[in-house]
């Protein structure tokens, strides 16, 4: 347990500190709130042997490979939400040149599970699936378990316990109590299960604000190592209440990341030509568009 | 066409798994319809969905504003889709075969793929729990060829074992529903049949976009095409930008 | 899934309809939102043979207990919780007379787990728990599995499926869709375990309410049967924003049902001698100095 | 006494699962004095709290109020405990033996019990799961006999063998805080040993408590007596009403 007072610090620091050549890195995050600015930081320090997990490798994980970080990728899903592929995935598997990608696959549901018998700290998770498909064919560690009541054979899945797991949200304290709300994806079971927590947020609150409404908190400091606060650090992804996706890019990445040349020169120019989020940040003036509308709920009496 | 017959499979107060796209399409027209007491859940986690514009992505957050119920992936895989409150699940692919199997992974062998597609997402699950699923996808030989390269979703008769034998709960693939005419299970033999075609099709055009050779049901029935209320539900109000609305 | 508007109806019938003799029953409630108008009105309308499972008997399934609802208990504590015992229990399994009283026993652990199992509608649950104690000794229905990735024994536990389960919540629509906050314990898992799920609340709100801050739903209205409306309906135990804990009660408990005449005289008096909950509370009318003080939090945006 | 000692064995920023009575007042005079950032853990599922007032049971509302946190009971089971995560478990029992075993189960046999205990609640687990465990429980020849009638929560040495050896992850029971004593673990034995005084006490005063004969260290420490600060907290600040501070 780290002490409280240090654990807020700039992207670049809790990259360096936290996140290291070979880890099993994991930046969750369903559509919603997937941390950007974390993986350019990773990108940006050339972290190398990475096996990248997460259910759907969506835009960021495509960079990553596409910069070469990446040695692995486990996943569930594969392409660029509502619009296509991801090419440098593609590229990486359907003609493995130099830079071969080992690839781990499941559905969603084994990576749910995954992430929750890691969480648990239990070696495995029953679950009912995979009968009747390729899948377990071409993954040997999804196994089977007889059940001691009913005799039945069920599906199994390894724990995933990722060395970094990073988790973007609305807000936290300093000391990485966190809140989020809207689509709560697998963050949860993600940081309960890995060795270390990097959670990066849109605003720092003061702990009275997570102690005003605790049942949301999703995160609790105490498995929290590093605070980052980075505003708009999901962009192009969202944040539920700050700020909407921006579709535009993601259909733009379609070709960018058709070409290695253009996704190098993506790279070049947003990644490795800026110093940090902020830099980015001014180089995308038009996303004050995507600003959330206010949509504000009530609040409910936490009194007695 | 295919977003009016699909919405017409739905029955008022149903529990839907539902994608983005066409079945998205399908669902808010027969909310709007015969359905209103649909119940939508997305396996990003909202349930209950009333999205005020058409939702680009699975994780859109017009899926979460105004839902009934947002819940983790491990809820929505563990509480609803495994303990059997899915009543329909929508699946497409690259590729359906006779059988009904679905494959969303690779085109050619997987170690050296010639084409490498997304993958199961929450595929693989609907398939074996949702307790019946109806499948969306466009007729053409190479779409639906005798065997998919890769079982990623199990239809009728996966691995050539009936889904009761592998002790799948739910009742797989009923319905295919394609751009030409409605293509249904055959509990006798495993296989989907010709069931019904849409105006102005041919059986033979359906064949031409078949794999295998075709059985059809003795006594083909007519699809009625879409009703105006139908078509201007979609083209107005549904999808007026035409994202997922191509014909 | 029945009928939209038919599901809000008065505590008689939710109980006449769905609660049968020999069903295996739930209230759940970790010392909050514990239903005791569903339980009295259970006992009112004399069911017998009843399983009944819950983490902590409380005082309610005591006074079932002693009213001769139960064949079996399933349970992992059972006392008055910061008081002592539960008399009638206590009696049943110490002295078992002519009313015997199955018991099977698990800790906490094993009971959340066993509905965790239930409502993923899976056999059993794996758990680390039970090594070295004497618990699968007295329940053989505690037993192991070897893990199939790492060849080690884990403890499981078989799924709890209730025939029925009661949650008390604080709001809920028309259609079931349930809101809670403050503790939450296991009512989720018990709902989504069980066949058939009781939902009784403080007040019936539109569904907007519910539309308006959809991350608190814990219960969807698809796994819900019957919608009561019963404000004070967990009196003399609690509800986060409503009212307080009648701790006066739970220690004049002690001497209530350490006497079967006294805990004859309790029931005469507050179940059978009243005709709904409404009658009941009039004879508590110093409950209004438990009503909760304003602690209300700020809402959060949901806008994009 | 027992809770100014029993708060003296909490580390600063420590995540402790806490029970009510003693071990919550001990808590709350670490908190108090030495160690602000002691994380409080409730198996009710409220973690951080800071109550207002003294709560009289686990699940008061007190403790939910202001906290950091609120989960349910599976998280607080699976993803805290046996994740891991708790650094020290209070525990308590009806009886405690030579080994650190503790009943809370039956007095008797389990079938026909002369006394039925309310049983393990979540202390099975968090004698298995956390880094460590503390004892607190007044001496006296039925409270400490030298075997349990049950063991509800092991020891040092369930069932003769070695906690790792059963794969347990955490340490088991350190150190047993009793009215007049403090015993600790013997690693080379398994056994709970003498190894402090409180003032006042001699060795036959605590062995007069315990149903075995007891093993003294050799060089025994002396307890010292609660600080004026302590007493003053104790007293007038948390627990005023004196619920659960009989001495």
């Amino acid at each position: 347990m780290s002490d409280h007072a240090s654990k807020v610090m700039p992207m670049r620091d809790a990259i360096a500190r936290f996140v290291h050549d070979g880890d099993t890195v994991v930046i969750e995050g369903f559509t919603h709130l997937i941390c950007f600015a974390a993986g350019h930081e990773i990108i940006r320090q050339r972290r190398r042997d990475l096996t990248l997990a997460r259910l759907t490798p969506d835009l960021i994980y495509d960079q990553m490979i596409g910069a070469g970080c990446a040695r692995k990728l486990v996943f569930s899903w594969a392409g660029n939400p509502g619009v296509g592929s991801l090419h440098a995935f593609r590229r990486a598997v359907e003609a493995p040149g130099t830079a071969p990608l080992e690839i781990e696959e499941y559905s969603h549901f084994g990576m749910v599970a995954r992430f929750s018998a890691g969480a648990a700290r239990l070696p495995f998770w029953p679950l009912r699936d995979y009968m009747g498909t390729d899948l377990p064919r071409v993954n040997p560690r999804i196994k089977t378990v007889t059940c001691p009541y009913t005799g039945e054979d069920l599906a199994t899945v390894p724990a995933l316990n990722p060395d970094v797991t990073i988790v973007h949200a609305q807000r936290a304290d300093a000391d990485g109590n966190t809140q989020i709300w809207g689509l709560l994806g697998v963050q949860r079971e993600a940081a309960f299960a890995s060795a270390r927590v990097i959670v990066v947020v849109e605003e720092l609150v003061d702990e009275q604000a997570i102690r005003s409404d605790p049942n949301r908190t999703v995160i609790p400091g105490m498995i929290v190592d590093a605070v980052v606060v980075e505003p708009w650090g999901a962009h192009p992804s969202y944040a539920q209440g700050y700020y909407d996706r921006d579709n535009d890019f993601y259909v733009a990445w379609e070709d960018i990341s058709r070409s290695p040349d253009r996704l190098t020169r993506y790279l070049d120019e947003f990644v490795y030509g800026v110093p940090d989020r902020a830099a980015y940040l001014k180089k995308q003036p038009h996303v004050t568009r995507l600003k959330a509308k206010e949509r504000v709920c009530a609040g409910v009496n936490y009194g007695y | 066409m295919m977003a009016a017959v699909a919405a017409r499979e739905l029955r008022n107060g149903e529990v839907v798994f539902v994608g983005i796209g066409l079945p998205n399409l399908a669902c808010n027209l027969a909310r709007a319809t015969h359905a209103p007491r649909l119940v939508l859940i997305y396996e990003s986690g909202a349930v209950g969905a009333v999205p005020e514009r058409l939702p680009v992505s699975i994780g859109d957050p017009a899926l979460v504003t105004g839902s009934l119920m947002v819940c983790g992936m491990a809820d929505v895989f563990q509480c609803m889709l495994q303990n059997g409150r899915i009543e329909v699940g929508f699946l497409g692919g690259a590729q359906v075969d006779r059988y009904g199997n679905i494959n969303t992974t690779v085109i050619g062998p997987y170690a050296r793929p010639k084409v490498r597609l997304p993958g199961s997402g929450g595929a693989t699950e609907i398939a074996i729990h949702a307790r019946r699923t109806l499948i969306v996808a466009k007729l053409g030989p190479r779409a639906f060829p005798e065997r998919v390269d890769f079982v990623t979703s199990p239809g009728l008769r996966p691995q050539g074992r009936l889904r009761r034998e592998l002790r799948m709960p739910g009742a797989g693939p009923v319905k295919v529903i394609t751009d030409k005419a409605i293509l249904e299970a055959d509990e006798a033999t495993g296989e989907i049949v010709l069931a019904a075609l849409y105006p102005g099709v041919s059986v033979p055009d359906v064949q031409a976009g078949v794999g295998w050779a075709l059985t059809c049901r003795s006594g083909l029935a007519a699809v009625a095409p879409p009703t105006p209320q139908e078509l201007r539900l979609l083209r107005d109000v549904l999808d007026p930008k035409r994202l997922f609305l191509k014909q």
